[in-house]
């Protein structure tokens, strides 16, 4: 199926920094909870239309180094990926603070199964 | 006779003022497809001002969420009397497809008060031209005027 | 540095391409998926509408044999049309008329009996 | 004087119905030209009126006295230019009218009105230095800048100053909005300062300028009619064309920034009236 | 002048979409640049947990209305990768046309609105009306004329019979004389360069650093173009990427512009050589099929040399032609359930599309990543704005063709 590459927390910043001087181009990274207490990031880069996937792991809670002082673009995305799912990242060259999409009244990062399981509980 | 004048003027001339409150396009491109040379509602006097202060009728497409919700009122509010608002598409009328998702609020009703529902997804020109007549036969009977 | 200047006295001097709409009515394709309509006499409250409609949009209770199907949020995609196993439900050409108010469609018609109750019937 | 006192009442009067048609006939024609069907002819009245009956609301007491002020402005060069008065002092009754209009647009805290303000004072910057221009180049030929001596004269003033013309039609399209030079407002809201100088004016107020318009369109017509002086309907021909021009050029241009308006503007005035000065000299 | 805050957006003509930029001007310069998002912001990823797989077609349909068809495709394919299945020749073919009358309509689109922005009032309702035409060929096909629902997992719901195949091909011809007609406008006219040339200039580093997709990234002088990697019928119809050099708007303008009439070439040959057959696949199994032929130089040419035909160019209001429908078609019977992840990349009108699908082996999804070509395209745009006058600003937002509905889902 997906083809990844493991990826460790202290590795992002540096695979980031080799993929862009080797000339990929960042795609967008997709998170996604795998149980309750951790989350897939997956960094998807291009080159000539080519991909490469990198999948990071990561317990609830962590703090992920941005890579958006490498990749300019990784912006949005990180922001997206704190409003969604509270995965916190750091030096984000831009910071929304959560709330790139959402409102106060609606600050509960939907995408945490968690979160929601509480929710109806 | 002045007074005449006005109310006729109010059926003919109603400039609008699109708000797209988070719609996915269909329906704005269609409320754009109104005003090209095929549909050209111009013939009715209809212009799209962008601008509230200037409009008689506000068209919302799109669903309501959390964010734009405050944006919709504050335009409503800025709107001159008398004045009609017009939702369109199945998102405007009740949030369509999407009235589940979690930002959503749900159609244009649960902010400020809608005159005519355009449904369709999106709504085809020819239903939004309905639209803006029913949306006329209505400020006509407030006016006490007789077709 | 006019190069529209043709193309505008083109226009200027033959016939404006609008259509007279609602003076003129052009019509619909074929095939176009306007106003969903059921033929509730020939329904037979599967569900499968229900089931498979992407909006949610419509409510068939096969106990009381009610069809209902909130017209404002029908998204026009035509799924329930093609998975119906009775042919009960169709659209039509027209698109929906523009309404002042919501508008449900309720259908009542005769819920069918399961073959063991028909039986226990006679 | 009695007779000048009616022609007073009667511009007053017609000026606007005049304006509010011609308002009509160009929006008509514009959609001809975009290959559409078009508003009716009565469209721009109909507007007004509904202006009219709208509930006022406006930001400050100020804007609603620079409305009044920019309608005043407007009917009054109408009245002066139809009972043969100066140019010069038509000229400064319009420019008293459009800088309060301006006036009005920079009271209200809308930045789309600031903005629109500023622009509307550079194309005041670009225009009024090519009415000038014309202005003086009548009355070189005339020997005066009374109107009623154009009508004096033997043969049309087109023919002795035919590059001024031009110029005041550079000043007609910036005056009538008209793309290129539709930067500050226009009549569509198709732009980037959503409706410039009108955005904080609304109801009554908006039918005033609208009004005002009317006034403004007829003023810059008449001056156009003035090369044609001789006989009425040179006249209206005259000014038919230049219209219909005036529309084409609306529909085959886009917009430009306000900077090469101004440099345009001053270039293609001061050149054209320096070849025209010479050639009137070389007569 | 004094340093002015001037918002734009959310309400505002030249956009018809609630886009917020906080704009800082000086002397009408604009010195900074700051985006808000989260006014569509609907949640739609979200919908997959609670709405089965199939339903999630419709529901990424309406992401956006402009492109439609091409999220359907994108998610379509993504699912028939994690199910193995093996989709019909006619149908990738049929997906193809769909897909490429999305683009022209799309673009034609953002042609007019490029038009209007820049204040040219009759090319843009020029553009539009040629729109129209591609409007009415989406609904005699389709059935509807913007969400035109044709994509299901394993093929499509509809088929072309020959008298619509000839009907499609005259409308097309009368779009491209009508095309070619306003190109001397759009390419070329003064008043218009002024406005684009050497506006919102984005250089070939820029645009690849910061990630730009599509028509930006091809307007700067990098000929990548999703399509090249052969998805649905691409790989038979020899497709090649169109590329401008110049960087910034105008380039982009003319990238588009160039690509509604590679479209129209691309939806003929794909008539062309639209095989015979099925459909739809039924997805349980993979279908066995004979590996096709790319298309030659020469056949692209006969085919081509087929359309130097005049047609009268106007709208009448005459009923519309009545069309034989294809007789009946197969509707695909899904069985099983999706289990696994894809990722899946379509070129959509505004650039590269991809979805990251994750499915459990139950009726939900359990992740559906949507990245749209606007998403990628709000970076460069940061970096093009600063700098520009204010009279500049809506032509450069609009240079990235911005899709606001599907940046925010």
């Amino acid at each position: 199926m997906l083809e990844t590459l493991p990826l460790s927390l202290d590795a992002v910043r540096d695979v980031a920094k080799e993929c862009f001087d080797d000339g990929w181009r960042l795609v967008t990274m997709s998170a996604n909870q795998i149980d309750d207490a951790h989350f897939d990031v997956i960094y998807h880069y291009d080159k000539d239309l080519t991909m490469k996937h990198y999948r990071l792991t990561v317990p609830k809670e962590t703090v992920v180094p941005s890579i958006s002082p490498v990749y300019f673009a990784a912006l949005l995305v990180e922001n997206e990926i704190r409003d969604q799912f509270g995965i916190c990242f750091s030096d984000i060259v831009l910071d929304f603070g959560g709330a790139l999409y959402l409102e106060e009244e609606v600050r509960a990062m939907p995408f945490c199964k968690v979160s929601v399981a509480q929710k109806q509980s | 006779m002045f007074g005449n004048m006005i109310n006729k003027g109010r059926i003919k001339s109603p400039w609008v003022v699109h708000f797209d409150c988070g719609s996915c396009n269909g329906c704005d491109i269609e409320v754009l497809a109104c005003l090209t040379p095929i549909y050209d509602i111009e013939r009715f006097g209809i212009i799209n001002v962008g601008n509230p202060k200037h409009a008689d009728v506000l068209l919302v497409t799109g669903t309501v969420n959390q964010r734009n919700k405050h944006v919709l009122k504050n335009i409503y509010d800025q709107m001159p009397g008398p004045k009609a608002v017009i939702a369109i598409g199945a998102c405007g009328c009740t949030g369509g497809v999407f009235r589940e998702a979690y930002n959503v609020v749900g159609g244009v009703d649960k902010v400020i008060p809608v005159d005519v529902y355009v449904p369709g997804c999106p709504a085809r020109p020819e239903a939004i031209i309905d639209g803006v007549v029913a949306a006329l036969e209505k400020v006509k009977t407030l006016l006490g005027m007789t077709a | 540095m006019f190069n529209m200047t043709k193309n505008v006295v083109t226009n200027l001097l033959t016939k404006s391409s609008t259509r007279l709409y609602p003076i003129a009515v052009r019509g619909h394709f074929e095939g176009f998926r306007g106003t969903l309509v059921c033929n509730v006499d020939e329904c037979i409250f599967c569900r499968s509408c229900m089931i498979k409609c992407p909006s949610q949009c419509i409510t068939v209770d096969n106990k009381a044999g009610t069809w209902a199907c909130d017209a404002m949020a029908c998204v026009y995609c035509g799924v329930c049309v093609d998975v119906c196993p009775t042919s009960c439900l169709s659209m039509t050409k027209e698109h929906r008329p523009v309404a002042t108010e919501h508008q449900t469609i309720f259908l009542q018609g005769v819920p069918k009996k399961k073959k063991k109750d028909e039986a226990a019937a006679e | 004087m009695i007779a000048k006192i009616i022609i007073a009442i009667l511009a007053l009067v017609l000026a606007p119905i005049a304006g509010a048609l011609i308002s009509g006939v160009d929006r008509r024609v514009t959609a001809w030209l975009q290959s559409r069907y078009g508003p009716p002819i009565l469209q721009p009245l109909y507007d007004v009126f509904k202006l009219l009956g709208k509930e006022p609301m406006v930001t400050n007491t100020w804007q609603a006295l620079c409305a009044y002020v920019y309608v005043v402005g407007a009917a009054l060069s109408v009245v002066l230019l139809f009972t043969g008065s100066d140019l010069l002092l038509i000229f400064f009754v319009l420019t008293v009218g459009a800088v309060f209009l301006v006036m009005g647009a920079l009271a209200s805290p809308s930045p789309y009105s600031q903005v629109g303000g500023q622009r509307e004072l550079l194309q005041m910057l670009a225009y009024e230095p090519l009415l000038i221009l014309v202005f003086a180049a009548i009355a070189m030929v005339t020997g005066s800048f009374k109107v009623s001596a154009v009508f004096e004269l033997k043969h049309p003033m087109l023919y002795d100053i035919p590059l001024m013309f031009i110029v005041l039609g550079y000043a007609l399209t910036i005056k009538l909005r008209k793309s290129p030079f539709d930067i500050s407002a226009c009549h569509h809201a198709h732009q980037e300062l959503v409706r410039g100088v009108y955005t904080e004016y609304s109801g009554p107020y908006l039918a005033m300028i609208e009004i005002a318009h009317w006034y403004e369109v007829i003023l810059v017509l008449g001056l156009c009619a003035l090369f044609w002086s001789t006989s009425v309907v040179g006249m209206v021909v005259l000014v038919a064309l230049t219209y219909l021009a005036e529309i084409i050029v609306d529909n085959v241009t886009a917009r430009l920034t306000w900077r090469w308006m101004l440099r345009s503007a001053v270039g293609v005035g001061v050149v054209l009236t320096i070849v025209n000065m010479l050639w009137l000299y070389a007569q | 002048m004094a340093r002015t805050i001037l918002p734009f957006g959310p309400q505002h003509p030249v956009l018809p979409e609630p886009l917020h930029l906080k704009l800082t001007i000086e002397n009408e310069t604009v010195v900074e640049a700051l985006p808000t998002l989260g006014y569509v912001h609907r949640g739609l990823e979200k919908l997959c947990e609670i709405r089965d797989f199939n339903q999630m077609i419709q529901i990424v349909e309406r992401v956006c209305g402009i492109c439609s068809c091409l999220h359907a495709l994108c998610y379509c394919e993504g699912v028939e990768q994690i199910m193995g299945v093996e989709v019909p020749r006619r149908a990738k073919y049929l997906r193809t046309i769909w897909g490429e009358l999305h683009r022209m309509h799309s673009h034609l689109l953002w042609l007019g609105l490029f038009a209007d922005a820049f204040g040219f009032e009759s090319l843009f309702m020029q553009f539009w009306r040629i729109r129209e035409r591609i409007m009415d060929i989406m609904e005699a096909t389709c059935g509807n004329r913007v969400v035109v629902s044709v994509n299901v997992i394993g093929g499509v719901r509809r088929d072309l019979s020959p008298e619509q195949c000839q009907w499609i091909e005259e409308q097309l011809a009368i779009s491209e004389k009508e095309l070619k007609q306003l190109s001397d406008t759009i390419l070329s006219d003064y008043t218009v360069k002024k406005r684009t040339v050497g506006v919102g200039v984005l250089t070939k580093e820029q645009a690849y650093q910061l990630g730009a997709a599509g028509p930006t990234l091809r307007g700067s002088g990098w000929a990548q173009d999703v399509r090249q990697t052969g998805y649905a019928a691409f790989g038979e119809l020899g497709f090649e990427p169109i590329v401008e050099y110049g960087c910034d708007s105008y380039a982009r303008s003319a990238v588009r512009f160039r690509e509604t009439l590679q479209s129209i070439d691309l939806v003929r040959l794909a008539i062309a050589r639209m095989p015979a057959g099925e459909t739809a696949a039924d997805v349980a199994g993979a279908m066995e099929d004979d590996t096709p032929k790319p298309v030659s130089a020469g056949e692209r040419r006969d085919i081509m040399q087929a359309y130097n035909r005049d047609k009268r160019h106007r709208f009448v209001t005459a009923p519309p032609p009545n069309l034989d429908l294809p007789a009946g078609h197969v509707a695909a019977k899904v069985k099983g359930k999706p289990d696994g992840e894809a990722v899946t990349r379509v070129e959509q009108p505004r650039g590269e599309l991809l979805y990251y699908i994750k499915g459990n082996g139950s009726k939900n999804m359990e992740r559906v990543r949507i990245r749209t070509p606007t998403f990628a395209n709000i970076p460069p745009l940061l970096a093009m704005l600063p700098g520009c006058e204010l009279a500049d600003v809506p032509v450069i937002v609009l240079s990235i063709d911005p899709c606001i509905s599907c940046t925010e889902r």
